[in-house]
């Protein structure tokens, strides 16, 4: 059984397979590219780019928790501009589909930036960032209001053909309602989870272990949650998911194409085990194979309930 | 690079609560510098959940050996590892010590712990540059000596040697050496650090430093380890521009 | 420095120490007896009682995940009358402060069992779930609307003037909104968190680990997300509070009154290891000790940020 | 009663994947039934975050062992312990198998790893009661017959022994037994024990069974055992009211 199809759709964007690595977690690819084949992937998705540079937090911006890690870097990025010039080429080299994912302070800002990459070839689809928790302005302000979702995607749809994919906060009650928003304007995908808001105090000097004060939970102590929010959508919203949240190895990612994903991300994993990406894929396609599986495909949402 | 099963050699405890382990690589033995480290994933279960950092203390042949001392779940796992156990390690990793100028004495300051890159720096150091030790510690137990040479020692509380803290020493005893044929590499906890950096940027030292930081991936993807440098606008990476800078490129 | 002093104020109601066993986690207080000696410990608060028995939710309704567990028990109890008559007698000689948690599927419901628990002496304050995200009725219905957490507490205090303590859901984006509402009603406290919502699926069967599809998440994973609700309430809101999520250790207890708990709730961790609440106990006077704090009480909200 | 610091005494790997593991613990031995289990916490870390449950497979004077196989993370971690090592342990816990009534013939009926709690419970057993032990397991390697007596076998693929599951060799030999002399206690996996007690309620067998649950504290105050008894109007706990439930108590 050589011919197991992986290959994935999200909208009318086409993976070779459902896995993708996380934005914010593998920076350009350049450092993560020394350690993992890049080529074999579904997709990378770039850190969270703005308009201008972004400088992000001061440290420390990381802290470990129990099987987890705290993060506020505060969506520290090169701007627009430096990654149209120094990083996209390097991306196009790699040949692995490129989703670009985007933050910013404003609704302008957010349409401004989807315009300008929009030209950019090697640019494939986008992922709009509403629920970065790390940032004063935007993030969740934006992530927790459905009002703004609704604007943001109605407004970035009408600046790109390309697919686009929400990526959701989970720190919300509801998160069906935002994949809805996400959906009724023209959304090809919804992304989650984003980070889960969380915080970690010295107890000898009374200081929060970052120095944000909070910062974004991710890890496979998030898993659960990640996993609810995903089934919670696909049991109530028709619209593509693509699941994030402490994918640690295969059996995280197929449990998460089980509750309604389509295609995953990995994100922290990448910290501990560069090479990740890669061998889940391998060990994908042994699982299609042990479970008799000819299309990867036909996982998502295969949830008996 | 990440080498999957690095072997380890033994674990000694050298003194009380100071380890040293070693690690069959050839890899990592055959490309690491003085002052570069590796990421060390300490047991193959979510506790602890990243891996640890640790500086190479030394080379020999194809084994590589860390020091480190006991502070943590971490650090207490790799204390109790065993012959033939197999560990994961990333490395080599960041920035070493420049050590290429042209100087004579090379003085090296180091507070506790922060003495193990300095065995590796030393090893590979050409023969005919003389070596100065200063290193320091709150009491007489702390001091690290392993693998050092001509250490000169200071306690905050006098039971061996000079009665203050390892810069304080270092100050009072400079004068010795010629200031243009010196170069400083230090390694310490960062009070120690920030003290150094402006003692030898006013007396205009040439001085590196090789500073700390919480860590996740250690090789530039989470932008965890984040430092302020000169230039204000970005910050630097310890894992990735460090974690050795030269004193007057770095905020601490 | 023998004379450390534990004792913390919850509202009108004084604690000898601020260690509480968590709700649902200890029953009646009948098994734990046998491991730990409960009249050492702050108090306990009882599984939650409803008006008749509840069977709560077919097996399996529990299930391990890194660092925690979700449960779906379904608030299974023996029911108000059962309770009064044969664990009150028990609760009564352990003598430690006995804290009664209703949960209940209306308003009625709550306030009648409020009525009927106000006349045992033995009962010192009540505890109000308004947040079990594992029954159909009731539960995040009531715990992710402002409205009816106000309208609950509203009436739950004019039938009692014992402290009520509510005890909120983190499933909602701002906490402090509710815990401010609480404080307008009359409440006497807070307790903050109650489970995260979460599932796993069994990657063979397909099917989720635990019958009710979701479940309750707890344990250390949760511990970041905990804190940074307490925080959140303690600095927006003028009300004591008790902090619960993923305590394992005395560490992580004075971790949560940095962050502005009055007391803690020891919960999955009593399944782990039954006499903790005792050990933790011992390690707070350590602690105090070492870092010379006469009063336990003066760690809350003592963050410096 | 919590036992903190049980010392291993040994672990074997007494057929392939099948380990007993030794402990000393002199209060668990002098309290334990045959069919109580007790809780362990298979390590000190937060991995695996659970106690692990594990009924007591014999007792020696002061060291009791446990029979178990290599399924994941825990018993990975418990068959790698090594003499000397400590183990948190509670128990003994739950209601055993009562043995005391009025039978001549023993039948153990046992599925796979299911064999464990038998060992203490022959060795219980009045000596003029004669035991007759039917195992089963899909091939002849996931026999165990580990201090069992009076072994018949099956196995699903016809390797060794009866070809067929352990209930159809059970229902193809009891006739042998005089019914009334009789009581059967079986322990195994539930389609295994569903069958069984099919099989005994239909034919009015006197049968205990060991039922086997998820389960997070052990001793009752989690509700997370819970399984469907004939009262239907609360659960019972796997954990307080069993393991083990005469046959018609409980619905698998
Ligand atoms: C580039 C680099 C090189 C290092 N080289 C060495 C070395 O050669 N030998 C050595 O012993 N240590 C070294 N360290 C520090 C070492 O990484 C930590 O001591 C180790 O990670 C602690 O792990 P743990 O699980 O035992 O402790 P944890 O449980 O993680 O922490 C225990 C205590 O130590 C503190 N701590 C943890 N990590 C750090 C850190 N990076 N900096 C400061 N405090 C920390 C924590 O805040 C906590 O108070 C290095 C760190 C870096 C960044
Ligand atoms: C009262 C009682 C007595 C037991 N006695 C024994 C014994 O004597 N010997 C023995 O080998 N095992 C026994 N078990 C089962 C034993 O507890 C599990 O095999 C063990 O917990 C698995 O731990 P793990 O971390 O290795 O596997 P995990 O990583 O937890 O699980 C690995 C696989 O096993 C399954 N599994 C885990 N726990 C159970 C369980 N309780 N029931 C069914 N499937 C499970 C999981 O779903 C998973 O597929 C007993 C269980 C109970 C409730
Ligand atoms: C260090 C770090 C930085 C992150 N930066 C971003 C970011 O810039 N944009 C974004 O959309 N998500 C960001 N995330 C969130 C991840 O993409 C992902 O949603 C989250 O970490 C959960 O997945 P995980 O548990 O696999 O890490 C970041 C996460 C981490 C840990
Ligand atoms: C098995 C289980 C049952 C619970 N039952 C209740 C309950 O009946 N009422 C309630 O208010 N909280 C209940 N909880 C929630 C706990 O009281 C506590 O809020 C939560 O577990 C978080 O704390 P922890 O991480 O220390 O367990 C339950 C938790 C668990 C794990
Ligand atoms: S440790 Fe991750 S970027 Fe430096
Ligand atoms: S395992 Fe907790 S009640 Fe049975």
């Amino acid at each position: 059984m050589n011919s197991i199809d992986l290959s994935v759709k999200i909208g009318s964007l086409t993976l070779q397979n459902p896995i993708l690595l996380a934005s914010g977690t593998v920076g350009y690819g350049s450092e993560i590219s020394e350690y993992a084949d890049l080529s074999k992937i579904g997709g990378i998705v770039t850190k969270s780019i703005s308009l201008n540079p972004r400088k992000g937090n001061p440290p420390p911006r990381i802290a470990e928790t129990s099987s987890g890690m705290l993060n506020a870097i505060g969506l520290a990025n090169v701007g627009l501009e430096e990654f149209i010039k120094t990083k996209i080429p390097f991306l196009k080299d790699i040949g692995s589909t490129l989703i670009c994912n985007i933050a910013a302070s404003s609704i302008e800002e957010y349409v401004e930036c989807t315009k300008a990459l929009n030209y950019e070839d090697t640019v494939k689809a986008f992922e709009i960032n509403v629920s970065c928790p790390n940032v004063k302005d935007g993030g969740l302000i934006f992530g927790n209001d459905v009002k703004y979702v609704r604007t943001i995607t109605e407004k970035v749809r009408a600046a790109t053909d390309k697919p686009i994919i929400i990526k959701l906060s989970p720190n919300t009650a509801s998160i069906k309602e935002f994949a809805q928003a996400a959906k009724d304007e023209g959304a090809d995908a919804v992304s989650a989870i984003n980070t889960l808001v969380g915080t970690a105090f010295n107890i000898y000097t009374k200081k929060p272990k970052i120095k944000n004060i909070t910062g974004g939970l991710s890890g496979a102590a998030i898993k659960p949650v990640a996993l609810a929010k995903v089934l919670e959508i696909s049991r109530n919203v028709d619209i593509p998911i693509i699941g994030i949240g402490g994918i640690m190895n295969w059996q995280d990612a197929v449990e998460f194409m089980i509750c309604g994903a389509s295609a995953v991300q990995l994100g922290t994993v990448n910290f501990i085990n560069p090479n990740a990406c890669v061998e889940i894929i391998e060990d994908l396609k042994k699982y299609c194979i042990e479970t008799k599986l000819e299309k990867i495909s036909k996982l998502t949402a295969s949830y008996l309930i | 690079m990440i080498e999957k099963n690095c072997k380890v050699v033994e674990v000694n405890e050298i003194q009380t609560g100071i380890f040293i382990l070693k690690v069959k690589s050839s890899q990592i033995a055959a490309d690491v510098k003085p002052g570069q480290f590796c990421n060390i994933k300490v047991n193959d279960s979510l506790t602890p959940f990243l891996r640890r950092p640790f500086s190479v203390c030394d080379v020999d042949e194809d084994i590589i050996s860390f020091q480190f001392n006991l502070v943590g779940e971490g650090t207490r796992l790799l204390s109790q590892k065993k012959k033939g156990d197999l560990l994961n390690i990333i490395g080599p990793l960041g920035v070493g010590f420049n050590y290429s100028g042209n100087f004579e004495n090379a003085i090296i300051v180091a507070g506790g712990i922060g003495a193990a890159p300095f065995p590796l720096l030393i090893k590979n150091l050409s023969k005919d540059i003389n070596v100065i030790s200063f290193i320091g510690g709150r009491s007489k137990k702390d001091l690290i000596k392993y693998k050092l040479k001509n250490v000169i020692v200071s306690t905050d509380d006098g039971s061996e040697g000079f009665n203050g803290n390892v810069i304080q020493l270092l100050e009072s005893e400079i004068h010795k050496y010629d200031k243009l044929n010196i170069k400083i590499f230090a390694c310490g906890p960062n009070a120690m650090l920030r003290a150094l950096s402006k003692f030898t940027i006013e007396n205009k030292f040439d001085c590196e430093i090789s500073t700390e930081s919480v860590m996740a991936c250690g090789f530039g993807i989470c932008q965890g380890c984040n430092i302020e440098g000169i230039n204000s606008e970005r910050f630097l990476l310890v894992c990735k521009d460090g974690p050795v800078f030269k004193a007057e490129d770095v905020k601490l």
